[in-house]
């Protein structure tokens, strides 16, 4: 592993966090409405993942602003989307729920439990068919590995011999309840492991999800078929900011947070040289600051103008003649 | 009391009555049920009568059709109804088709609960009204929860009879104060008169028909008439008698409801009114909906493309005005 | 030609046209289409571009909303309207939203095309029109195939527009012979005049429209009147300025579908109608649907629970001398 | 293996395969209409099972005149009902794809390929519930293990722990569409297997699929929990009347044939003792006459009233009162 990575890591870490924490803030005092989820604890696999992916198109859920983050969407669009205004990279017609941005391969931003899998395997045939080789990275909860959605993908991509890389978060929680109340085991990869190629790694160590990613990447890619990685994570707040989060004990909340991922990678780094107090220092004071000039960003940028309410539900120059 | 609770008290009742009646859905056991209607009865009756199901829509109607199917009378919860689609063939080429299919051999004596409407800000995905697609299947019952007494006794009929019923709540109205009114027989197909009027007939349900009891006043002042609200309670059935009897009355007919105008249920509404009333009317009747736009996430946008107060005040007022009240 | 080849040859062009148009579905690629629409395109384009999927109708429609993400413009045939509440999520939450959602930053142009309505004898499960829970959600473009010249110009509009596009076919149509007529220029968003009429406005298509105009010479016989009969062609949007100067001449509207008539889309196109004629209507409007009842098996229940040619001219010779025609 | 047990298999499989070459004779001459899909050459895997499992509930596909006889249900009955007559067992309002019948524990008869496999789940946890350790079998084809209700059921009913019996009837083709094609890998017992005990049988020998389903009856029964088996099979007409069956090698079929489970059964039984020549000719003459009877019978009997049209859409002695 080499600086450079650690370096990327710590701020895009650091980034989601600052950001995630702020956008909080902002909710309480009414700018940001709706549903608010936040990843925070779940940072090593969302930065993780996409840095070791690479290249590549992403789908993931509604809890993906640290995702979007490490695709380099800048960090004031997705602030502004929260904002609801018409500077957000949805226009803000889509919220924090739903960031989109086809520059950088980021497809959303979904509020359907699982739905958005199976565009993940139609965009990687579709990559393949015009012999672009480049995988797609889908990411997903615990919770969505019950739904049919996820197995017919799993079974689909299978048989297909798309290269897709299937990433579920396993944070042990959908909402309020705890996956082996539902699930009928707990290692969750082993529902894929007769489809492709599945493993299970940390999730809080940041450097285990990018090693996984990236050699997944580079098997799905060279073989043009899928792979499944599950990370053990853990998210830190309520699943929104409306749940009071009382189903999980202050002892077992207390545990996954020693784990945190971004101590757990500045402990590692500052040993291993990979990283100095002083680039944290300044990536610390660099993150508030654009952080900062997001939220000002967003509360000084307009609202959509009413006529946006009618804009983009059908494509405006379509033709309507067939000749 | 909450019109949440009345939910509660419904199901708690017949809960405590027939240990045949079961609940399932995402959340509603040990967590108590994301919108809170079901809290407290995971404690009370255990996790074989209040079921958390995996996040499997299609799986939770589909098994509770084959617990009907067993002997039990299951409440199925759907977190909200756009979750509902997932399900959407269960509850259309099943649970509305079987019992005929079986030529009347199979009865599913089921209810399927499920929250719906624009709340706040939860975007296009969360924010959905979605009753023209029930109500329009051959085979369902279909009530609409407005408040804690239709909440109450129409969940409680909803539970006790033979027939599937989808049972729609609004998002909005859960932590709404109000109180259970006595009745000593509640018609569960009956539309409610909720104020009596005699120049324009609104009829409406769910939040709507809270946001036309506060359209009314400024309606009645600017146009010097008076407005007889109904609550429809069911809409399918549709109580075409309690409606018409209004409309012979006033003369006039608007329909309000939450769903994109294009395709909504109010012209079902509409017209099976008008085939009884037509000659009869004064002005065409107006239909008061959504915009035909998914829900946007920016919250002017989003009150833009439903209706509230006040845009229902001032569209019957223009058509007031237009057609000579 | 048949029906089914005005559209495999919609298909065939508009494949050896652009390389970006995939087909996928259920048998329609080794084995043809089980109707024979997708007949010889496996054989001529290979299978990367003529798709056999699983039985997952659920992931036909999601992995096309992801292949027209990743550029392509995926042509899915689920195999019955029936089989796509299975796909209704994928339809209605993703299909129908993502471009609004993502503020016109992704384009989904995509076709999904199926057959619907009532054959024969193939029961409830198998025997539904479904086009009120398209044509109601926005964000979708429904159209209806009901002649060759639709199917054919219509599907080439449907795979070349950058809009989703709901494409619905009848299945008793695909035998039918007739041929496609020759069109500089089609709008795809027209309805269109099948036969010209002074006393009564019929609106209908697909199986309805040619049950329709058969039923004309009878009607127009006993009114002692003539019928003007139009083919929708598109439901969403509907072409309201052709229907209503056609009121508009003949004072009379009768709208003809197949779906039941609790809820049906005719609820709509009669209220998108009346809202510009209402005053110039010299009878209530007349709309003539299924009963409202899963379909039964036994033919002559079936028959009974959808309009006939003699159906359809008894119930508007009714009306018409009721209302003094 | 008994005497008996080889006669009612005998007869059983005989009466299926009589009565759907009448059933297809009816239809060619049009006095039954909709789609026909004959069960011919999967007997062993219809009887054998449904008699394995003896007491408890059937769910099934389209495809299940077979296990419509063999669950007890009188051929005369079942007959009115593919000619639409009142007395079917559906009142000629369901037809071939839909028989129920309760008091024999038939519930179908479905034309949604998958769609009823919750079903099974959810009358199992009702049976369990209340106190009835009685399973629950419900058999579907190759082509639904590739469907969401599929994988979700399997998951469900493994976590939920309810007495199931998922009867896999592999005969290798969705309509005209071979398994291969469609799924990753077609040992389908494979997709169960994390989740329940599964196995694969050969569904042309009626006695393996008697032992095996008698024995994942007892599991079931006794731990409360699913089981999984895959019968082998195959069928010797196209998919329904209207298909041409040009998909499949005449030296296919003529393979397939010459595994015949009801000559199997006759040359094992006959090999064995366990039946005679005798008793085999007397139940071809018996079956023929039943046959002839049903036909008699369905042809015989009225037409359904036209008020039926209305009825069995909703309950008609519902209360329409709370209080
Ligand atoms: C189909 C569907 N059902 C229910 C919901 C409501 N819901 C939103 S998030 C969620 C939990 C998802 O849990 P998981 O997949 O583990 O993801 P996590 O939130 O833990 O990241 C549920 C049930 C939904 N959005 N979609
Ligand atoms: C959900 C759904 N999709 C498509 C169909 C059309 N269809 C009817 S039978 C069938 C093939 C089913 O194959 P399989 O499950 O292997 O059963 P088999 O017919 O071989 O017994 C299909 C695709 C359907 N009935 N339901
Ligand atoms: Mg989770
Ligand atoms: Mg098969």
């Amino acid at each position: 592993m080499n600086k450079s990575y650690a370096e990327q890591f710590y701020y895009l870490m650091k980034l989601g966090r600052v950001f995630e924490l702020r956008a909080k803030e902002e909710y309480m005092k009414g700018n940001i409405g709706g549903f608010l989820h936040l990843a925070i604890g779940e940072e090593a696999v969302h930065v993780g993942s996409v840095l070791g992916f690479g290249k590549g198109d992403v789908f993931v859920h509604y809890r993906e602003h640290v995702y979007a983050l490490a695709k380099g969407i800048e960090p004031k669009y997705i602030m502004a989307e929260l904002f609801g205004k018409i500077t957000g990279v949805s226009k803000g017609k889509g919220g924090s729920m739903h960031l989109y941005d086809p520059k950088f391969n980021f497809y959303g931003g979904n509020a359907i439990v699982g739905a958005y899998i199976p565009h993940a395997v139609g965009t990687a045939f579709a990559r393949k068919y015009m012999g672009d080789t480049t995988g797609v990275l889908v990411a997903f909860g615990d919770g969505a590995t019950n739904s049919g959605n996820f197995f017919e993908s799993i079974n689909t991509a299978s048989k297909w011999e798309v290269p897709v890389l299937f990433l579920c978060e396993n944070n042990y929680y959908a909402i309020g309840t705890r996956i082996d109340r539902v699930s009928p085991f707990v290692d969750l990869y082993k529902k894929a492991k007769d489809y492709m190629p599945a493993k299970q790694v940390d999730g809080m160590n940041i450097f285990e999800v990018f090693d996984a990613v990236k050699k997944a990447k580079e098997y799905i890619e060279s073989e043009g078929k899928p792979y499944f990685i599950e990370a053990l994570t853990y998210r830190y707040e309520p699943h929104s900011i409306t749940d009071t989060g009382d189903y999980r004990s202050p002892r077992e909340l207390k545990i996954a947070k020693e784990k945190d991922p971004i101590e757990n990678l500045k402990a590692i780094a500052l040993r291993e040289g990979l990283l100095t107090e002083d680039y944290i220092k300044f990536v610390d004071d660099k993150v508030k600051q654009i952080v900062e000039d997001a939220v000002e960003f967003a509360i000084s940028s307009p609202e959509p103008p009413l006529e946006e309410l009618y804009k983009d539900v059908f494509c405006e120059v379509c033709i309507d003649v067939v000749s | 009391m909450l019109y949440r609770e009345a939910l509660n008290k419904a199901l708690d009742e017949m809960m405590s009555r027939d240990s045949s009646v079961v609940l399932l859905g995402e959340d509603i056991g040990f967590y108590g049920g994301n919108y809170k209607v079901t809290e407290g009865l995971y404690a009370r009756y255990g996790e074989k009568r209040v079921i958390d199901t995996p996040i499997a829509e299609n799986t939770i109607v589909g098994t509770a059709i084959g617990m009907a199917i067993g002997g039990l009378r299951p409440v199925a919860e759907i977190m909200t109804v756009n979750f509902s689609l997932i399900a959407f063939d269960q509850i259309v080429n099943q649970l509305a088709k079987i019992r005929y299919m079986s030529g009347g051999k199979i009865t599913l004596p089921m209810v399927i609960r499920m929250p719906q409407g624009v709340a706040k800000q939860l975007a296009a995905q969360h924010s959905q009204s979605l009753e023209r697609l029930f109500a329009s299947i051959p085979g369902l019952r279909v009530l609409v929860a407005s408040d804690a007494t239709t909440a109450y006794y129409g969940l409680k009929f909803a539970i006790s009879t033979d027939d599937p019923v989808i049972f729609l709540e609004h998002l909005l109205l859960y932590p709404e104060k109000m109180e259970i009114e006595e009745e000593k027989h509640f018609s569960p197909y009956r539309a409610r008169i909720k104020k009596e009027g005699e120049g324009i007939t609104i009829i409406s349900y769910l939040k709507m028909l809270h946001d036309t009891l506060k359209a009314v006043p400024t309606i009645e002042k600017e146009l010097d008439t008076t407005c007889e609200v109904i609550d429809l309670c069911s809409i399918n059935p549709l109580d075409v008698e309690t409606i018409s009897k209004s409309v012979k009355k006033t003369k006039r007919l608007v329909v309000i409801t939450e769903e994109p105008k294009t395709g909504s249920y109010a012209n079902e509404i509409l017209n099976k009114v008008l085939e009884e009333v037509f000659y009869e009317l004064d002005a065409p009747p107006l239909k008061i909906g959504a915009e035909d736009v998914p829900t946007p996430y920016n919250r002017t946008l989003e009150l833009a493309s439903i209706p509230t107060p006040e845009k229902i005040a001032k569209q019957i007022i223009i058509w007031g005005r237009k057609h000579g009240i």
